[in-house]
């Protein structure tokens, strides 16, 4: 049995079915109540589960987090909302000195069952501090995991995954992708599992190996079904899925039989994520390599608040395109 | 206002503050009316363009709280500075931004204050003392102790008021920052535009004290709460203690009570509170509290009102004009401005 | 202790407070006074391996404010839970931590705490309600906040006490998690020993207000000062909010007097004070107090503490010797521990 | 005229400097008053230049940037101290979204020239918390500019670049130069700068190109000595100097002749800075790479506090050797 949701409410059922069935999961943010947070993900959730496991938070994000992490190690399994990805930069202490090391600071005597979910992203006019990728930030520290769902399906088993995991995870959604007409799925009634630290290839390939994360995905896709159609060229799209935990092997194996890998990602491209995508897949995948891995990346400015500034500032399907035409030479 | 208007001192929370508002001149008195007409109609404006998807992203309207900008944009000195907040458009207005380029700005083109680059939540004229709107909720708490550090530092005589919300009064920089300024008695004022909601979450979700401005015994500061829907008030008070910055007897937290009139910003359906609160609050619409005064002093007539009211009317349509005509900035500009 | 040890109440602040201490049988008050003494010796004997080099990195040592530690870790019960600090060895042995276990740590050695992966500002029993020591300031006191949630949240009947310093209440966390845990009204006690310094800052550079308590006013919750160095008072305060907690009437903030006798950490040449001022703490020293108030209660003898002393020096040499004995942890273990 | 410095004194002497000769200079930090900063880097300068410029602060890192932010706009030059860079994760806020983005934000019409100067890196047994090297954060975000010195001579110049730039500077200082017997060097005596964005070659070599950042170019260099002793191997020894901007030219340049390169940091691995510089080089270098790019670095755990573990922890002479010897084949 079969629904067909939108990222967002493929998010939203994955916390209903997990709240239902376990008593220790709860919600803290800021607008989550009433509001139902700022794009609408909790709309219905205190109405159902009431405000003690819905918890509307005052503006303190650092506070939130530590909330959550101090109730994670009692016993309870938070998921605190960030209402913007941008941030988390205010709970970074948080995260990156208590939650991501408490574990091992303790001696493995503790564990931190949390998420942090946060949608990050640009294209919706929000400017500098509305529309960053800062999965780089959280991907770097020992003890984080961090998921970066590019569809309904894998948000919905990717979040139940992250829920029932005993490592604090940082779930960065995106908000051009929460009511994407463009990718809605059928998604299992049923709760699932989408296992944390597997790639998934979204469209099989011969010619060249593309590596996305989050909505860079839909748009790699896209530009891979245009060449696929217009040249007849066809993309291996490889989708990230989980920063952290990467699993390099898939992409390695793809590029084995490709040959080429193009990296996309939203984020500025200096000192991003995908840097350490193409660091790994060029020294494991020396030997296999036709030419040298690329990327296509934000351009290494803040996000500006003009569109004709924005949309040059992040991926379109074109450049995308151009990125792998040029590396097929 | 507590008492009469023709009293030479008013006496707030313990406060003996004296009227200067009754020193004014005319004109003064009437321009700060002006200036309230221009962020009402401003907003209206952009309102309209937001809806019909002229201006993209978002703009948090300041109707309903004109009173609390200009009140304390024109209690400070012109080469006084302000930060200000998401919520930044009357602020900078007060402040005496130029329409054309602030709309230029929510436009997004390069003739805009940020050359396209910021938008309603980053304008800023930091040559004329605006050091900035700001999109993350009390990101400017801290700015603004350091731009009142600088007029410590270098004994230049200017002052900072630093415009925030009430939800940024729980921000862990908001503590910080009032401390560092205590401590080093800074010259800020510390002005929470308390408009009884932080987005959705009503005050009572987010606080368990009766007056923001209690959190001033936290760190050894003066404080009060005003009427901040009364612009005369909020004249007098800021004023008031802006001198006592000067003269280094340190921060201050106002909290100024006032309302938002508009939703929290585009996507905002307002579950969250009543048609009647609305309306209740409307009745006490800044504006006309103060014209109210004004005539009641014999500075407006309704003439000269109506004629103001047109004045803005057409310097607005002229910033839209101006705003449309502009460039777009060339996408080659992207990564200008990044460094200097 | 302002009053009589013999009344039944005593008033601190307006606040009426069961003397609970009175009807505590003699070996828990005894127990106590060992504590104290398993601190102090513990902490002497780590300095003498610090100063060897045979404990590495560093140590906040504890000394002087053990009636602080030991008061309110017996104030509450077994199953409730504490976050600590830097300097967290006393709460650490107030929550019962095996002495061995905590030497082996400072050796970093695998049969410590955390198996030689935290040391001395990471020891932790989550087991036992210790959440953890925490190398940054103030940062457990979210912690302490989310603890509390989970009290709350499973009904319990828990409660927590959360340590740190006169420093760590100039942190943001402290003011968004106690705002939280107001609005929420959790059960947890916002224990702050004030020890008159941050490292080498005064309390006069880093605070305008007299007593750090005060800040109770900016989240409607209680709150008092205390005599840090006096058990009783401690025990008996932190007893009494305890309770308060658990039956919903949300934190408290409690600021304890007290005074670190060695310096900030291995490398504190303490220029910032003058022996004078340490002399005058050290004829306040916590231990001697309680002592005198358990021989004028004839619960204690010359005889017997000698006794505990000995006791303690033995458990001391025992933790030493079995810190020593223990196999360090084998590097191949270093990226165990990271994910559960 | 030179004297010899230790790092710690020539970080001192570029303060120094620079605050008698422009008053708009001044410094805040907690405990840099009387107790002259943690490492004892401003010991002295509150004798010298009063507590109106040596501005000893409460703990409270977000507000100490947010302060230093505020006065630079307006005029002044602030030296933030953070006492150790693991906490610059409490100011994240005020460094990521406000003053990286400032400038841009408001169309290049303000200007933030402001320093936060903090110690990073581990092997002093401080464990978790107080050992990072978390430079990918904020090398990362455009807007500023992130320096790592290695050594007095660079340490002084440096900085004062640093101090001279309109733009907001991450300086990272390490906690074993400080005071490092073995590295001490004539440092002139007068004002110099080392210019923020090129890499130093500080040991010529023609086999394999080695590229590290702060105390690791120590221990590259020290390893490269060895293994020209030993086995007759020239190392190229390369100090990246300037994270951000990176200069990758001149790394390119050495990798054409030695047709090598290792990178050696002492961040855990993934999503490390050196993911940037491997990723750059296989890009651009791929025609004159005879072997893939390698990285020695952290290994991907929080630092532990066992010396044993803290060792393994971090690279050391040996690990680069052994990386040398292993990219040599
Ligand atoms: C640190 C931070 N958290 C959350 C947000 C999202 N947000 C934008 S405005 C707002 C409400 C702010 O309330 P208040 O400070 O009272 O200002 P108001 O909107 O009422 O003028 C929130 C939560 C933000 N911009 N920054
Ligand atoms: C966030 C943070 N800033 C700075 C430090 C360095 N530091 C360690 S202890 C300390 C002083 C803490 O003072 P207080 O909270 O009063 O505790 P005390 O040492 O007096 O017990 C400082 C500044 C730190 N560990 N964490
Ligand atoms: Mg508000
Ligand atoms: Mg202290």
């Amino acid at each position: 049995m079969t629904s067909k949701l939108t990222y967002l409410e493929a998010i939203r059922e994955a916390m209903q079915q997990k709240m239902r069935q376990d008593n220790n999961v709860y919600i803290l943010g800021e607008d989550i109540g009433e509001y139902g947070g700022a794009f609408g993900v909790t709309v219905g959730m205190l109405e159902e589960f009431g405000k003690e496991r819905i918890r509307n938070t005052p503006i303190s994000e650092a506070a939130i987090v530590g909330a959550a992490i101090g109730s994670a190690i009692t016993g309870m399994r938070p998921i605190a909302e960030i209402m913007f990805s941008d941030f988390i930069t205010i709970a970074m202490e948080q995260i990156a000195n208590q939650a991501a090391k408490i574990r091992y600071m303790f001696g493995g005597k503790a564990s931190v069952p949390m998420v942090v979910r946060t949608p990050g992203g640009g294209g919706t006019g929000a400017a500098a501090q509305h529309s960053q990728s800062l999965e780089a930030l959280t991907a770097h520290i020992p003890g984080l995991k961090v998921v970066m769902p590019s569809c309904p399906y894998d948000a919905k088993g990717l979040l139940i995954s992250a829920i029932n995991d005993n490592n604090p995870v940082i779930f960065i959604e995106h908000k051009l992708l929460y009511k994407n007409k463009k990718c809605i799925q059928d998604v299992p009634k049923e709760m699932y599992e989408v296992p944390i630290g597997k790639c998934d290839i979204k469209r099989k390939g011969t010619d060249i190996s593309i590596a996305a994360t989050s909505f860079m995905v839909q748009r790699a896709l896209e530009a891979a079904g245009k060449l696929s159609k217009e040249r007849s060229i066809e993309c291996e799209v490889i989708d990230i899925r989980t920063p952290r935990p990467l699993d390099v092997d898939t992409i390695i194996d793809s590029v084995k039989r490709t040959g080429r890998l193009l990296c996309v990602e939203e984020a500025p491209i200096f000192g991003g994520f995908m840097g350490e995508v193409a660091a790994e897949v060029s020294e494991k995948g020396f030997d296999w390599l036709d030419a040298p891995v690329t990327r296509v990346a934000g351009r290494n400015c803040p996000i500006p608040y003009s569109l004709v500034l924005e949309k040059e500032a992040i991926p379109g399907v074109e450049r995308i395109e151009r990125g792998i035409l040029d590396l097929l030479g | 206002m507590r008492e009469n208007l023709k009293e030479k001192y008013m006496n707030i929370e313990g406060y003996k503050i004296k009227n200067r508002f009754e020193g004014l001149k005319k004109d003064k008195k009437i321009e700060m009316l002006k200036k309230m007409y221009e962020i009402r109609h401003f907003e209206n404006q952009a309102e309209q363009f937001i809806i019909r998807g002229i201006i993209h992203g978002t703009c948090h309207l300041y109707i309903g709280e004109e009173a609390t900008a200009i009140g304390a944009a024109y209690g400070i000195n012109k080469d006084d500075y302000i930060t200000s907040t998401h919520r930044g458009h009357g602020h900078c207005i007060g402040k005496g931004a130029d329409l054309k380029t602030m709309m230029a700005e929510l436009f997004g083109k390069r003739t805009g204050y940020c050359k396209g680059k910021g938008g309603s939540m980053h304008i800023a004229d930091v040559s004329s003392g605006n050091l900035g709107a700001n999109g993350v909720v009390g990101g400017s708490i801290g700015i603004a102790t350091g731009a009142a550090l600088t007029c410590r530092m270098k004994k230049n005589g200017k002052m900072v008021v630093c415009f925030f919300g009430d939800g940024a009064a729980n921000r862990g920089i908001f503590h910080g920052s009032l401390n560092l300024a205590s401590v080093w008695s800074l010259p800020v004022i510390y002005l929470c535009e308390n408009n009884t909601y932080g987005m959705s979450t009503p005050l009572k979700q987010a606080f368990n004290i009766k007056k923001i401005s209690d959190r001033k015994s936290a760190y050894g500061i003066d404080g009060l709460t005003i009427d901040g829907n009364n612009l005369v008030e909020v004249f007098n008070v800021v004023s008031h203690f802006a001198d006592r910055c000067r003269i280094g007897e340190g921060p201050v937290l106002i909290e100024s009570l006032t309302y938002r009139w508009k939703g929290h910003s585009k996507s905002d359906v307002q579950v969250y509170r009543t048609k009647e609160e609305v309306r209740k609050w409307k009745e006490k619409d800044p504006i006309k509290k103060y014209k109210n005064i004004l005539f009641e002093q014999g500075v407006l007539t309704e003439e000269r009102d109506k004629e103001i009211g047109k004045e803005v009317k057409s310097s607005i349509e002229e910033a839209v004009e101006f705003a449309k005509e502009s460039q777009f900035p060339d996408p080659e500009e992207i990564e200008d401005d990044v460094y200097s």
